[in-house]
């Protein structure tokens, strides 16, 4: 691609003082002084914030004032703004390609304290972007379409909420859940916080509508195996797992379950968090959503050796719902645009052994709590010590592996709230002494601080001390078969020990085991500690770095339930933006062949990742179809004989940086 | 009854000491305290103290200097660690408790005839002039310099170390004493001791 | 398998059954261990509480002397001379101001310290170099039936320990179940034992001692087992003012080794076993 | 060159999707790091020609530091392998030109690791700091000191507009 | 009309490209009708007082072969730069720097030493060199100064034209003298080749793969070759890709793999750079070690990344070299 630019260059150079954020370290005057010394600037400006409003004005009247043929802003970093100047750029009557960005302020004025070097980082950053700008030329952004059906993976509160946005305003919605039922957390919840409304009352109706709903594909017992494409068009592969049961036929009688080979239920029952037990064919629990027994083939004699009765077979009778010859599946979809809400998992407290978990029977966690006071949990609301009598004292530790550097940083912001709600039910149905051991109440939000008073007024004991020990070593008479806790009463200014019949660890949330293989399918990021990066913490919050793939949930970071749902109906509202905008501008920097200049040599063409090159045996010439491109440029560093272009990043355009940023001392 | 003000005035502070514990080796972690109290729930000797370890990291952290080094809380540490073990912080609170110690010998504001300011002291000197420790020998100076009736009481230990044959009156001494003294010397004079 | 070994002042006093059924033990196993020529103490946590930067001096001198013999790990049996030794060497590469300070010293003594050498202790050297499967094959008479408390003390596991669990190690628990012995659930494992505070301040030291006593004989222990010259002390010496202040809790408190040394079949007057205050002969004799 | 103010001059290429975006973080995390870096975005590491870094060498930069998405992240599947493939093979061309291999780092660093920026920022400009400065411009003026004083030493090829289609002329 | 004057010399080269002149056969009748041959030593006997005596830009065209190694050299250089309207680098050694500018990768006094001492074949006990000036015996004798590194034609003087290759071929030399003559030369500064990869001219071209991938690298003196099949999918570095076209694929015809005498093109700036991306890219390896395993089948980078084109590419010298050089040069 030859280019004419016969105009002389007239660049215009602008640096942010972003406040004090960049002008506190970078001398921006120098900066601007330092730029209208090079080639081809006419105009070189300093101004307090460039994306304001009349940052922007300002760009746009220079280019019609000085008739500026080129622009660039020194400010903040190109993924935060660029589009923003871009636009100014284009408002003011440029092709918005004739810009570029230089970032001295997450790169230079956040990361140095050298006043000095960083005015000489800023000089030599923006002398990089002048220079290669000058090289610039006008490109046109092209659409690509937006298939408008969406996948969501994760059939919690979360993904059950956004499925259902999405669905409700007609559009085509793939639910992907692993376990064999929808429902997440919440379904192991009696009630919820603050206003302790049962759990199941709110979300049955919830799953039930998603299974009713004519725009919902709902596949449980499923998982996402491969993403390809790209925003607009992506090609989901879905594993769906055998169920050993045809979910259509299934009417969810459960008489198979009955009449199962195994007279007692034997296997730890996960909903029940193995509180209780299960067969080998069972429902997940009462109000799963599909209600379709499934069949663990870990523990199915039949699935496992081919030789039982099959009773279960006779049950289920003529329905014939049960197949053992059900084999895994791979199936493949097209959406636009995915949202990923897979959740949490609770922190294993046998990391801290002298919380005593697994070692004391009544040393549980929030969770098992919750199911032994859940009147459809194993107790049927009993709370029971491991002994069947009824606890007199209760414990709560809170902070169990959250706050802490060896175990989990962050704080997991729920557990003040469920060990306070915990707390409350235990007082109302047993009348037993409850104390929370805490370092710091959390009850924020909405309702939070009115339920800590709640709580107080309740008569639950509060003691601000992080437990250092649960034991079973008693040093006094009182203490003798009891759990005893050793912990600074830190208000009162005294080590305490104080013995109880049960003791709860509030743990926390932490990523889901398999987050970075998750994240690895659908291209995000995570955090360092491996929650799904959101693009922008504040400014986009539900968005990834991945294009039409958007976050809800727990999966982003610890949240209670309103906030999940909020969240669930941000990420569905940013999909419904997607697809009804009709399509998507791409970034033009896609690469391309000159065909006079290609020797055909074929080096390239299977080096793309996305078949975007092609080879045309008779011109005996390689060449690239834009559309599939997406930019990367690996072809371009690799053509032997730089026959290859590409699109905002040319050699020449990088060869100019390398010099520019080398070119200041 | 008599009554005494507790208020403390921000002329009791001595600014900066806090910082200066927090620049020492091991005892970065100061200022990330959230005052928990586990510490002073995990510590065997916190019963005892009269400050708890949270609260002399409290004071030493707000630079009340005075209260910190004046506590008895530094002197009952036995350096068993569990507090820095499971600190959620991973703060070194033994590191601290021992520079405290450091400064509190510098200073001298240790209290006068305390058992366990005589036995570093009986101690480091034993090392210092023969360069190994011979522990019946170290028990009976403590005893005599501290309290000689607990001497008296502890008869039948020593009885027991006659009858077991552990009870040496010969001091070990080794063949560098001299060169040991002098290395250890060596740094008194310049003062380059690691001490805050 | 050879190896620096610093005995520390507590295996030639009061600790002496310690190295005399260590050094046994150990052979039988084919661990060499060289004394470490004029080593001195390593200061100990009081040193090393009062002023560190001669504690690093008498640290770096021990393990300069070690590498004047050579390659090979040091071996400290004492937890107390095990956490010094290594916190100095942890110093010296953290610290410029101490590195400086005490190569001033060195060169007083003509002695260079480069810091190559590791500090271990016995118990992961067995886990780990010797292997719970050569100790196996040494043992002749089993200790079945025989409820231990394994005991390990603090500072063998702290702070910065590397072979084993800080909060809940169990290398000893291994080798004792190697012996054949029954190993009591015993959380008070690392808990402290009161160290030089037993002997400053009976009354609060002899309250720690008690505890551990009593809950091992609460969990039905018939023995504990130590590896630290101090631990053993406080727990085997004090019995009877213990008994007087809250009642008896007698158990007998043997060195890990000692145990070892037993069920390799060699006789208990060569393990130091008669230097018990409260003989744990009889017991072991049963076994 | 003086080398007593001399300061280590690194030119970075950070693929926009993982390094380039750490870097961000860096930043808004407020980590501080060493000036001498200047950091060059492109889309993929995969985009970094190995000219690009013996441009930067050649136009008097002393380190280069290539950052990409950690194998298997790559947002284009597998532009990272290819940068491997090439950094591998253009430190043995280094190696042999005499210059230390040190002096070309590769990193992968997630969107996620601000602090491993810092830190391998650090590192690298430490350890060129102990290499002294490569100082490639200089070193060949230096060299080309030698040539006739009227001599224009063109220290580097010139680069041209591509010329007229010769191969009618040619082949015609 | 006065014929145009034309003159030919040689610097740092092994005489081939004087070998590619004669190489035009009867053609070379046509040009020595059309042109007046002033100057060309290596063919007659002339002298530099020859071209002195000229006045400048008396020469219409000046075709110099050969890098610039000694002080002789490019006094030559300089003297026929001046002379002459046009000057064209003729060949790679003057294009690129040429198998000459391989010295690079050693320092002036590696090579001298070498060459005069420590190569086995060598018997110099009183370690003599040859020494710019020497006086013996009231006569004085001088040389040209061995210079420190060795230097593409354009480092030295500016250049008009380049005729790349080793040697250029007679159908190139015939298209640039009728160009030349015919007055239809290109801008200033083109090399006086086709501006695409030799693949498009290369016989082999249609049996290279779409998919290669390459596990191994193979040397071509050590594997039977196959005569149809592209050299680079029997594993063999062919630098076709990444140079220039032109000469009509003459080493693959012979079965051998192109060696890139003529260049790049122009749009690459480091030939080398550009060969060594293509090749690593299309391997298959992803693992340090087994990476690192394939590589050494390229045992020497440099001469088979830059065989020609050392002295022109971006790095130039091997930098302890030119350190040595500039502590000399200082």
């Amino acid at each position: 691609m030859k280019v004419k630019d016969d105009q002389p260059l007239r660049i215009g150079f602008y640096v942010c003082h972003c406040g004090h954020n960049i002008a506190g370290v970078v001398d921006c005057a120098a900066v601007a002084q330092y730029a209208a010394t090079l080639e081809g600037v006419v105009l070189s400006r300093d101004y307090k914030y460039m994306c304001s409003s009349p940052g922007q004005e300002l760009i746009r009247e220079d280019i019609r004032d000085h008739n500026l043929n080129r622009v660039v802003v020194a400010s903040c970093s190109p993924l935060l703004h660029e589009h923003t100047f871009r636009t100014a750029v284009a408002a003011g009557g440029l092709n918005p390609f004739l810009f570029q960005m230089v970032n001295i302020r997450e790169h230079d004025a956040w990361v140095h304290t050298d006043k000095a070097a960083a005015t000489d980082k800023a000089k030599a950053l923006a002398a990089a972007a002048i220079r290669r700008v000058a090289r610039h030329r006008p490109l046109e952004t092209t659409r690509a379409p937006i298939h408008p059906d969406v996948l969501v993976v994760g059939g919690g509160i979360s993904g059950i909420h956004a499925a259902l946005t999405l669905a409700n305003a007609g559009k085509k919605v793939y639910l992907v859940e692993r376990d064999p039922s929808i429902g997440g957390h919440m379904a192991q919840f009696d009630k919820t916080f603050p206003t302790l409304d049962c759990a199941a009352c709110i979300l049955t109706p919830k799953m039930s509508a998603v299974r009713a709903h004519k725009n919902i594909v709902l596949w449980t017992y499923s998982e996402v195996a491969k993403v390809e494409g790209y925003v607009g068009n992506y090609t989901v592969t879905v594993r769906r797992k055998a169920r050993y049961v045809q979910e259509e036929l299934c009417v969810g009688c459960q008489e198979c379950v009955e009449a199962c080979v195994f007279k007692e239920p034997k296997f730890p029952d996960r909903f029940n968090v193995g509180l209780s037990r299960r067969k080998p064919i069972y429902m997940p629990f009462p109000q799963a959503v599909p209600q379709a027994v499934v069949i663990d083939p870990e523990r199915c004699i039949e699935l496992k050796t081919g030789k039982c009765k099959k009773t279960c077979l006779e049950a289920c009778a003529d329905r014939h719902a049960i197949d053992f010859q059900q084999k895994e599946e791979l199936v493949q979809i097209h959406v636009g645009s995915m949202i990923v809400a897979t959740g949490y998992e609770l922190f294993d407290p046998r990391r801290l052994p002298h919380y005593g978990y697994g070692r004391y029977p009544d040393v549980l966690t929030t969770l098992e709590c919750e199911r032994l006071i859940s009147s459809s949990g194993p107790t049927g609301g009993e709370l029971r010590l491991h002994s069947g009598q009824a606890p007199t004292a209760v414990g709560f530790v809170l902070c169990a592996g959250s706050r802490d550097y060896k175990t989990n940083r962050w704080c997991s912001r729920t557990c003040c709230m469920h060990s306070m709600k915990l707390a409350q039910i235990i007082r109302e149905r047993t009348g037993a002494e409850v104390t929370l051991f805490y370092i710091d109440i959390r009850a924020p939000g909405k309702g939070g601080e009115e339920f800590y008073d709640r709580a107080l007024a309740q008569g639950v004991k509060f003691v601000r001390g992080r437990v250092a020990e649960v034991s079973d070593c008693p040093l006094s008479p009182a203490e003798q078969g009891k759990l005893i806790v050793r912990v600074e009463d830190t208000l009162a200014g005294m080590v305490r020990r104080i013995p109880l019949d049960m003791v709860v660890l509030a743990v926390g949330m932490e990523p889901q085991a398999n987050a970075q293989e998750v994240r690895r399918i659908m291209n995000m990021s995570c955090s360092a500690e491996g929650w799904f990066l959101e693009k922008h913490p504040k400014m986009a919050p539900v968005s990834t770095f991945t294009d039409g793939v958007f976050i809800a949930g727990c999966c982003q970071g610890p949240k209670d339930i309103p906030d999940s749902i909020a969240q669930a109906g941000a990420a569905a509202a940013e999909a419904l933006a997607l697809i009804d905008a009709g399509g998507i501008d791409q970034e033009p920097n896609t690469a391309y062949i000159s065909e006079e200049d290609c020797s055909g040599c074929k080096s390239c063409v299977d080096l793309c990742p996305y078949k975007a090159i092609a080879f045309d045996p008779v011109k005996e010439k390689a060449s690239i179809n834009a559309a599939l491109c997406k930019g990367c440029g690996v072809c371009v560093a690799a053509c032997p004989s730089g026959s290859i272009g590409q699109n905002l990043f040319e050699d020449q355009e990088v060869f100019e940086e390398i010099e520019g940023v080398l070119a200041h001392a | 009854m008599k009554l005494t003000q507790k208020i403390k005035y921000d002329a009791d502070r001595t600014v900066g000491f806090g910082e200066s514990v927090a620049r020492l080796p091991g005892c970065e972690g100061l200022p990330s305290c959230i005052q928990c109290g586990t510490c002073s729930g995990t510590c065997p000797m916190s019963i005892y103290m009269d400050l708890s370890p949270r609260q002399v990291i409290g004071l030493v952290r707000a630079d009340f200097k005075k209260e910190a080094l004046s506590c008895n809380t530094i002197w009952l540490c036995s350096s068993c660690y569990a507090c820095t073990v499971q600190c959620p912080r991973e703060i070194g609170i033994t590191e601290i408790m021992y520079a405290l110690k450091q400064r509190a010998i510098r200073e001298h504001t240790f209290p006068a005839g305390f058992p366990i300011a005589i036995l570093a002291r009986e101690f480091t000197r034993m090392v210092t002039r023969k360069g190994r420790i011979t522990e019946t020998l170290l028990v009976m100076k403590l005893f005599l310099r501290a309290n000689w009736r607990a001497a008296l009481a502890s008869w039948w230990l020593g009885l027991g170390l006659i009858r077991t044959g552990r009870f040496v009156l010969r001091q070990e001494q080794i063949q560098g004493h001299r060169e040991l003294a002098t290395m250890l010397a060596q740094t008194k004079e310049t003062g380059e001791g690691g001490a805050p | 398998m050879k190896y620096h070994y610093f005995p520390g002042c507590s295996l030639k006093g009061l600790g002496r059954a310690y190295e005399e059924s260590l050094l046994p033990v150990m052979e039988r196993l084919g661990v060499e261990l060289h004394e470490i020529e004029d080593w001195n103490c390593c200061g100990a946590t009081v040193y090393m509480a009062t002023d560190q930067g001669n504690a690093c001096v008498l640290g770096a001198r021990n393990m300069a002397l070690a590498e004047k013999n050579g390659a090979g790990d040091i071996v400290a049996p004492c937890n107390a001379c095990y956490l010094t030794l290594n916190k100095a060497k942890h110093c010296l590469a953290e610290s410029s101001a101490i590195r400086r300070n005490v190569e001033r010293a060195m060169a007083e003594a003509h002695l260079t310290y480069s810091g190559n050498l590791a500090v271990r202790h016995p118990l992961d050297v067995l886990v780990h170099d010797v292997g719970l499967e050569a100790i196996r094959r040494e043992v002749v008479r089993p200790l079945t039936k025989l409820k231990v408390a394994p005991y390990y003390g603090c500072q063998a596991v702290r702070p910065q320990c590397t072979f084993d669990d800080q909060w809940n190690p169990t290398s000893m628990d291994q080798v004792l179940t190697a012996l054949g012995a029954t190993v009591v659930d015993y959380p008070l494992k690392t808990r402290c034992c009161g160290g030089s505070l037993t002997g400053t301040v009976p009354e609060a030291g002899l309250r720690l001692t008690y505890i551990l006593l009593q809950e091992a004989l609460r969990r039905g222990a018939e023995v504990i087992a130590t590896i630290c010259p101090l631990c053993q002390f406080n727990l085997d010496g004090y019995h009877d003012q213990i008994a007087r202040r809250w009642g008896a809790v007698r158990i007998p408190v043997v060195y890990l080794t000692q145990l070892m040394g037993v069920a390799f079949g060699m006789a208990p007057d060569a393990l130091g076993l008669k230097r018990n205050f409260l003989p744990a002969e009889p017991l072991l004799a049963m076994s | 060159m003086p080398e007593n103010n001399w300061q280590p001059r690194i030119v970075a290429f950070f693929c926009s999707w993982c390094t380039y975006t750490a870097a961000d973080l860096a930043g808004v995390s407020r980590l501080k790091y060493a000036p001498n870096i200047r950091i060059i975005r492109l889309m993929c590491s995969g985009r970094v020609d190995p000219q690009f870094v013996l441009e930067a060498l050649a136009r008097g930069a002393d380190g280069v530091l290539i950052g990409g998405c950690h194998p298997g992240d790559c947002h284009y599947a597998e532009g990272n392998f290819k940068t491997l493939r090439r950094y591998q093979m253009l430190r043995r061309v280094l190696g042999a030109m005499g210059i230390s291999e040190e002096r070309i780092r590769l990193e992968w660093i997630s969107a996620s690791e601000g602090e491993r920026v810092r830190m391998v920022i650090n590192d690298l400009v430490e350890r060129i700091r102990i290499l002294g400065p490569l100082d490639l411009p200089g070193r060949l003026a230096a060299c080309d000191a030698e040539l006739g004083a009227s001599a224009q030493a063109l220290r580097l090829p010139q680069y041209r507009q591509p010329a007229a289609d010769l191969r009618e002329v040619i082949h015609g | 009309m006065a014929k145009p004057k034309i003159g030919f010399y040689w610097c740092a080269s092994c005489g081939g490209c004087e070998e590619a002149v004669v190489d035009l056969a009867e053609d070379i009748l046509a040009v020595t009708a059309a042109v007046d041959i002033v100057f060309w030593p290596v063919a007659m006997d002339y002298k530099k007082a020859d071209v002195t005596s000229l006045p400048d830009q008396a020469l219409t065209a000046t075709f110099i072969n050969g890098a610039i190694r000694t002080s002789e050299q490019e006094e030559m250089a300089r003297l026929l730069r001046a002379k002459s309207r046009y000057l064209i680098a003729f060949g790679a050694c003057a294009q690129l720097g040429g198998i000459p500018a391989l010295a690079n990768e050693f320092s002036r006094e590696a090579i001298l030493s070498w060459v005069y001492q420590d190569a086995p074949t060598v018997v110099n006990p009183e370690r003599v060199r040859p020494a710019v000036r020497t006086d013996d015996d009231g006569r004085t004798l001088t040389l040209p100064e061995f210079r420190n590194v060795v230097r593409t034609l354009n480092q030295v003087v500016e250049v008009d034209y380049y005729l790349p290759g080793c040697p250029p071929t007679p159908k190139l030399i015939k298209a640039a003298v009728g160009a030349l003559l015919e007055g239809k030369l290109p801008p200033r500064g083109t090399v006086l080749a086709p501006d695409v990869a030799l693949c498009e001219e290369c016989p082999r071209k249609k049996t290279k793969p779409q998919d290669l991938h390459f596990t191994a690298f193979k040397r071509p003196h050590l594997v039977p070759l196959d005569p149809e099949l592209c050299l680079l999918a029997q594993g063999l570095v062919c630098m076709g890709p990444a140079t220039r076209g032109g000469c009509g694929a003459l080493c693959p015809g012979a079965n051998m793999p192109c060696t890139g005498c003529f260049g790049p093109t122009s749009r690459v700036r480091d030939q080398g750079a550009k060969m060594l991306s293509s090749l690593t890219s299309a391997m298959e390896a992803k693992e340090v070690p087994e990476v690192e395993k394939v590589l050494a089948g390229i045992p020497d980078p440099v001469g088979t990344f830059y065989r020609y084109g050392l002295a022109g590419s971006l790095l130039r010298v091997n930098t302890t070299a030119a350190a040595a050089a500039s502590k000399e040069a200082l």
